[in-house]
């Protein structure tokens, strides 16, 4: 019933995953960097469940199932992290937050 | 099942202690360490009817399949031999502690409990991974004591003590490591590695891995700058651990984890094993004369003692081997000894120079008459117990070499002369201006005291048990280790 | 079965126009709003792949609830064109570089794990909602609980942080 | 090869005992010793003197020429060699054996009057019979290994008696200065004991005698055993070079003086030569070796000896000098005269001490002779005795001295005419010198203050009956050793003979001495001590010439009375660079090269550590580009070099 071969869903996620690994390197904005995070995510997620829909197996739906608990609990803390962070410098930018070195 | 039993004992003493608060938790100990003694003497009864012993000593449990791993413990003469010295010091060692205050008691007894533990594990384990573990663990003790009890300058001193071990340790993995992927039995276990020797190729380097964490603990020139520092720092009791048990572990590796290991390693590097000791005797001798610290003084000349008895285990004969495990007895008693006088004169005076010191004697006359005779059983007076351990090493390095052991012998010399000038300034003499008040012995110092005494002489004058405890494993070890 | 690969072309076009349009959009409610577009092109390749199931799931929590979160931060924060930083050129560059030869180099890795290229279709039910119920509370029962645990830890995470200090 | 069975002979229980008992008075005099007060010096006195009558039973008993072994168990093993705990009960033993406790418990009665006064006086008995059993150990051991134990506890013994009165760091130098000086010897002991076992795998006498025989004469192997065991000999019987440390050791009470320095202790090294005989005959290098020492010793201690003022320091430079020429005896390969003459000094060299002890005790202290002058008026028993003494000393007939010293003069002239030259020169200065003493302690007038002369008494009776036996001895002990030209019996040898029968039969054998040349030998022997005591009665009585002061002396006679300066040369020598060395091990090898490379590589850590560190900058950014650049070689690597 499927006719799209599964190398094609190989080739998107890759360059979903890729274009948020870009979009990572080239913001300065917290919340931009974390809205890619979730674009790489989603890219692993279509690849899970496309593999499990050509093998025939819910163990991959069912991680990408936890895989969203995951993101949706780690969106709400970082969203918190970020607002609680521009209280204090009043922006979101990342090259801002250079304290932790050494 | 014995073993294990031995093994656990402590291990639950130290677990239990730290529950106890105030005096209880030394009588605690003391009352434990006694136990583990009285055991210890069973065991050994046990161990002479050979049949028995074989089924109600030894145990191999498979514990981790891949890598091969075994909880495989025993005991054989040179084990029993160790786990009797450690059985034997300990109680002294706790009773060493009592009539002084401490902070946080029950920690430091559990602490040494447990150090305890990790070196009796150190001597029954036959399998390469358990002995290790145990070596490491007996580390950890062992510097909770001198960073949280120690002197001055300890955090700097215990660090270096530490690391410089640690990497001994780390080179002695590495060699386990290759020595479990070059074997093609692929085991830890002592009784495969013993009889199915790695390629003698590849042995020479392994030789150097065991070979430099062995020196570093032992600890032999020129890997041994660690050492007096640590003696001096540590709180009495961490020093005498380290120096009546600890140091022993150094000496027990080389008998039985690297002679009969890699045999033709050994044989290959002998010379300069041999070497090393020798001109460590005579160099650490000579540093001694000129010591001022008291506790120094006695590090260096531990140097100089166990310098000797590596030097003997390494000329690779039956009786280098065998004075060496004898001598090993000998030492762990009389440095303990020396070490306990030496707490006794700095925590009276305050004072471990051994230039304002003096005039003891006219205090103290029982001290003193136990302090010389500890101090002759350390210089090896016939009729002490180091005597025949010394005459054995010596005559061992002999064998192997006569000009090495004219040096070597020169510690016959170089000994009486620090240790009777340090004897002289300290104990005899006027007063000096500094010694104004010197309480004698109290019970629980007479009663550590006058029993290293009695060891001293005992062992002097009847070695004859300890040598046949010993002579069969040595037999063994020099069979394995003797290369053409 | 052109239709389905006419779907699946077009879909994959909107996904990834959608995610450029994330990364390059200046102002941070376009690339909130382009992300949804993109979560929702996503749920239909979820569909096309016979997972109801979780097009639908994904679809509440992406779209309705995470989306809905970064939309309200950006505007709680007011972030707009104006006060978007910006990378030196240079670096931008580099970025794109860095991406398109991490895409190159991955593509290259997986050429020998490729599958071939046309697999036999499967007529798979295993992403319906039956399947994946019983997958879920049969052999992953303890793992969604702890993944409760996990949510509730987050909630009471967020709002201690989110909260105000009282200095 | 084990000797494990346990001899029921009737000398077994005695030959227990001999040593037991001493012991049992250590321990009674020093756990009980404080309680005991002066009981404890009669009972150290008492297990004296049960141990002497032990070993005069043994002598009565012990078949002429036999020896017996008597094994106590295997004291321990290894390998194939076991180490008995066994005596030997043969004449040499017994002699010394006889020496040792009778002396040994005339000192001890001395002891119990010269000691009174002192609040250490358990303590000094104890150690004196601790003494009394290692000396017993080293006499009666069955083989090296026993006899070194007695060897090495002499040793701590004399350390402690040394240095009794510890207070005094001075005395406790001298009693340091002993036991390391002993220690150099007896390390030389213990390679030659590694030698024997190296070569004939074990330490028992008659073993090693038959081993050493299948080598046969002048193997170097021997050769070299014999040195070592002599370097021992030298340490423990002060011989050159290792002398020094017996004139200091008078620091010591004079009763130890005379028990362990002059009679009894100092003798073991000529001791252990003749009981290992054979070896040392079958080693004519080391012969002539112990020959030179020896004769270099005597001549040397006598000349030192001229110029000292100590009254104890002239008879401990006498007793290094008469050592000396029991050591010479000894090269000479006439051990019997040596054994002899060991006997014979032992009577009159511990009555002089015992002698110059009364004078010390009378004198309140004092041991300077130059402070004395006069007191043969005042101590008249002491003076008798002191005076038979030096007149077997010096070597006049019918005393003591004369017959050992004749033999060892007459075998001299017999070996070689330089060396009894210079032995009959030295015996010359030993008469010169002990008259001297005489003269300036007994003759003429007081030198001292009026409050010592008030103080001057004779010793009590304790003190006076050993003098008064030993002065007997000293007259009498000569006869048991009449030269062949008085008598065809020689005693003495005749009861050692069985000891020595193997070397008489190696060594070259001397020709007879015609009678008139032995004649000729004694006649200018005894002129020239009569002359040497002439000289010094002239000297000393005639013109009352006392010794200068000693910042008054100059050129020879300075460097003389300073001994020669050896002990500053040995200092500078040995001490000072060891403790040079000491230091520079310390400071440059331990704390600076060591430490430095250990440092070094922390150092070098640390440095690796701060460089890194800068790689933390802090900027999200550049981790993020630093991990996907990671990233892309790490799959780079992955595809293009493992593939």
């Amino acid at each position: 019933m499927q006719a799209v071969p599964q190398n094609w869903y190989l080739l998107l996620s890759t360059f979903m995953f890729c274009i948020g690994v870009m979009g990572v390197l080239l913001r300065r904005n917290a919340i931009i960097i974390l809205m890619c995070i979730e674009l790489m995510l989603n890219a692993v997620n279509l690849l899970l469940v496309s593999f499990s829909s050509y093998a025939g197996n819910a163990e991959g739906q069912v991680f990408v199932f936890f895989i969203m608990v995951v993101a949706a609990a780690e969106v709400a803390v970082g969203l918190a992290l970020l607002v609680s962070i521009y209280r204090n410098v009043a922006s979101t930018d990342i090259d801002i937050l250079s304290k932790m070195k050494w | 099942m014995l073993t294990l039993i031995l093994l656990l004992i402590p291990l639950i003493a130290s677990i239990l202690v730290l529950f106890l608060k105030g005096e209880s938790v030394k009588w605690f100990s003391f009352f434990a360490t006694i136990v583990q003694l009285l055991f210890t003497f069973y065991v050994y009864s046990v161990f002479q009817n050979k049949e028995a012993a074989k089924s109600l000593l030894a145990i191999n449990i498979e514990w981790i399949s891949s890598p091969k791993i075994n909880f495989n413990i025993a005991l054989d003469g040179m084990s029993l031999l160790m786990v009797f010295l450690s059985n034997l010091l300990m109680p002294l060692i706790v009773l060493a502690g009592f009539n002084r205050t401490q902070e946080r008691s029950h920690i430091f007894y559990s602490l040494v409990l447990l150090m305890h533990f990790a070196l009796i594990g150190v001597f029954v384990s036959f399998d390469g991974f358990l002995y290790y573990i145990f070596w490491e663990l007996a580390l950890i003790p062992i510097y909770f004591i001198s960073l949280n009890w120690g002197g001055v300058n300890r955090i700097t001193v215990t660090l270096k003590f530490f690391i410089y071990t640690l990497a001994g340790s780390l080179l002695m993995l590495f060699g386990f490591l290759f020595l479990y992927w070059n074997t093609n039995l692929h085991s830890l276990s002592w009784f495969d590695l013993t009889v199915n020797h790695i390629c003698s190729c590849k042995q020479g380097f392994i030789f150097w891995m065991f070979f430099i964490a062995y020196a570093i603990k032992i600890p032999l020139i020129p890997f041994h700058t660690w050492q007096p520092d640590t003696y001096s720092t540590a709180p009495t009791q961490g020093t005498m651990l380290l120096s009546g048990i600890m140091l022993k572990m150094g000496l027990y590796s080389l008998l039985r984890w690297l002679l009969p290991i890699i045999p033709n390693g050994v044989a290959e590097y002998t010379p300069i094993a041999i070497a090393l000791c020798v001109i460590g005797v005579v160099y650490a001798s000579v540093i001694a004369i000129m010591q001022t610290d008291l506790k120094k003084l006695f590090a260096y000349s531990s140097i100089a003692h166990v310098g000797l008895i590596a030097g003997g285990i390494f000329a690779l004969n039956m009786q280098g081997i065998q004075g060496g495990m004898v001598q090993m007895l000998a030492h762990g008693i009389n440095v303990v000894g020396v070490f306990y006088c030496a707490d006794i004169i700095i925590n009276r005076t305050g004072n471990s120079n051994i230039n304002s010191l003096g005039g003891i004697r006219l205090l103290a006359p029982r001290f003193a008459t136990y302090f010389i005779i500890i101090v002759l059983g350390s210089i090896a007076l016939p009729l002490t117990n180091s005597f025949i351990g010394e005459f054995m090493l010596l005559f061992g390095i002999f064998e192997y070499n006569s000009w090495a052991a004219i040096l070597a012998g020169l510690t016959v010399i170089l000994g009486a002369v620090y240790m009777l000038r340090m004897y002289q300034k300290v104990m005899l003499g006027d007063l000096n201006e500094n010694v104004t008040v010197f309480e004698d012995l109290k019970w629980n110092e007479e009663l550590v005291l006058a029993t290293i005494a009695v060891l001293i002489f005992v062992f002097g004058i009847f070695p004859k048990p300890i040598l046949e405890l010993v002579e069969p494993i040595a037999t063994e070890i020099f069979k394995i280790s003797f290369v053409k | 079965m052109v239709i389905s690969q006419f779907i699946f072309y077009t879909l994959a076009a909107f996904t990834l126009l959608s995610s450029l349009f994330v990364v390059f959009s200046k102002n941070p409610i376009y690339s909130v709003l382009w992300l949804i577009v993109c979560f929702f092109t996503i749920a239909g390749h979820f569909v096309m792949l016979n997972a109801q199931f979780l097009a639908v799931v994904h679809i509440i929590v992406y779209s309705g609830a995470i989306m809905v979160l970064f939309l309200f931060t950006v505007m709680l924060l007011n972030l707009n064109k104006e006060t978007e930083p910006h990378k030196p050129t240079l670096l931008k560059f580099g970025a794109v570089i860095a991406g398109g030869a991490l895409f190159l180099i991955v593509i290259a890795a997986m050429r020998s794990g490729m599958p071939a290229p046309y697999v036999a279709p499967q007529m798979s039910e295993v992403g319906y909602v039956k399947n994946i119920g019983m997958k879920l509370y049969k052999d992953y029962t303890l793992p969604f609980e702890v993944a409760s645990i996990l949510f509730l830890s987050a909630m009471i995470g967020s709002v201690v942080l989110a909260k105000k200090e009282r200095s | 090869m084990t000797q494990t069975i346990i001899q029921t002979s009737n000398l077994y229980l005695p030959t227990l005992l001999i040593p037991l008992l001493p012991l049992l008075g250590f321990f009674i005099n020093a756990l009980f010793g404080k309680k005991l007060g002066h009981t404890s010096g009669w009972i150290a006195t008492a297990v004296l003197f049960g141990a002497f009558a032990c070993s005069l039973f043994l002598f009565l008993n012990l078949p002429a020429g036999g020896s017996e072994t008597i094994t106590i168990s295997n004291w321990f093993y290894f390998k194939k060699i076991f180490i008995p705990f066994a005596f030997l009960i043969d004449p040499l033993s017994i002699t010394m054996l006889l020496v040792v406790t009778g002396i040994g418990s005339l000192i001890h009665l001395y002891s119990i009057g010269y000691m009174h006064h002192d609040e250490g006086f358990s303590r000094f008995f104890s150690y004196l019979n601790l003494f009394i059993f290692f000396m017993l150990l080293l006499v009666m051991g069955n083989n090296y290994l026993i006899m070194f134990i007695g060897w090495e506890g002499v040793g701590l013994c004399s350390y402690l008696l040394i240095g009794f009165w510890f207070k005094n760091q001075a005395f406790n130098d001298a009693a340091k200065k002993a036991f390391i000086m002993n220690r150099i010897g007896d390390l030389g002991f213990i390679i030659g004991m590694f030698m024997m076992l190296f070569y004939f795998n074990s330490l028992n006498f008659d073993v090693v005698t038959i081993g050493a025989l299948k080598l046969g004469i002048g193997n170097m192997t021997i050769v070299y055993i014999t040195l070592f065991l002599f370097i021992g000999a030298m340490g423990k019987s002060a011989q050159l070079p290792l002398y020094t440390w017996l004139p200091d050791a008078m620091a010591g009470p004079t009763p130890v003086s005379a028990l362990i320095h002059a009679a009894t202790m100092v003798t073991a090294g000529i001791y252990m030569i003749a009981r290992s005989n054979v070896l040392f005959s079958l080693a004519p290098h080391t012969l002539d070796v112990i020959l030179i020492v020896g004769t270099a010793t005597s001549l040397f201690a006598a000349i030192i000896g001229l110029k000292q003022n100590d009254i104890k320091k002239v008879l401990a430079y006498s007793t290094v000098s008469q050592l000396g020429l029991m050591f010479a005896a000894l090269g000479m390969g006439a051990y019997e005269s040596g054994m002899f003459h060991v006997v014979t000094h032992a009577f009159f060299k511990a009555l002089l001490f015992l002698g110059a002890g009364s004078v010390i005790h009378a004198m309140g202290g004092e041991q300077d002779m130059r402070n004395m002058g006069g007191l043969g008026k005042f101590i008249k028993i002491t003076f008798a005795t002191f005076l038979i003494g030096t007149v077997a000393i010096s070597g006049i007939p019918p005393f003591a001295g004369f017959f050992s010293k004749d033999e060892i003069l007459a075998t001299a002239f017999e070996h070689n005419k330089v060396i009894w030259g210079l032995l009959s020169f030295s015996s010359m200065l030993t008469a010169f010198y002990m008259f001297r003493l005489v003269y300036l302690t007994f003759s003429s007038s007081f030198r001292g203050t009026d409050e010592v002369k008030h103080h001057i008494h004779e010793s009590p009776a304790t003190m006076t009956l050993p003098l008064i036996i030993l002065a007997a001895c000293s007259i009498i002990a000569g006869f048991i050793g009449l030269p062949t030209i008085l008598s065809h019996t020689h005693l003495f040898k005749n009861y050692l003979s069985s000891v020595f029968a193997q070397s008489k039969l190696i060594l070259p054998a001397g020709h007879e001495m015609s009678h008139s040349m032995e004649w000729i030998l004694v006649g200018t022997a005894v002129t020239l001590a009569l002359v040497s005591i002439a000289f010094a009665y002239q000297k000393y009585v005639m013109q009352k010439h006392v010794p200068a002061a000693d910042q008054d002396l100059k050129g020879l006679s300075k460097v003389v009375a300073n001994k020669f300066y050896v002990d500053e040369i040995y200092n500078t020598v040995f001490v000072k660079p060891i403790m040079l060395l000491s230091d520079l091990f310390l400071v440059v090898v331990d704390k600076l090269i060591i430490d430095l490379l250990v440092h070094a590589i922390a150092f070098i850590t640390n440095q690796i550590g701060r460089a890194l560190r800068l790689l933390q900058t802090g900027h999200v950014g550049f981790y993020m580009f630093a991990m996907v650049i990671s990233m892309i070689i790490l799959l780079a690597v992955q595809i293009f070099v493992v593939i």
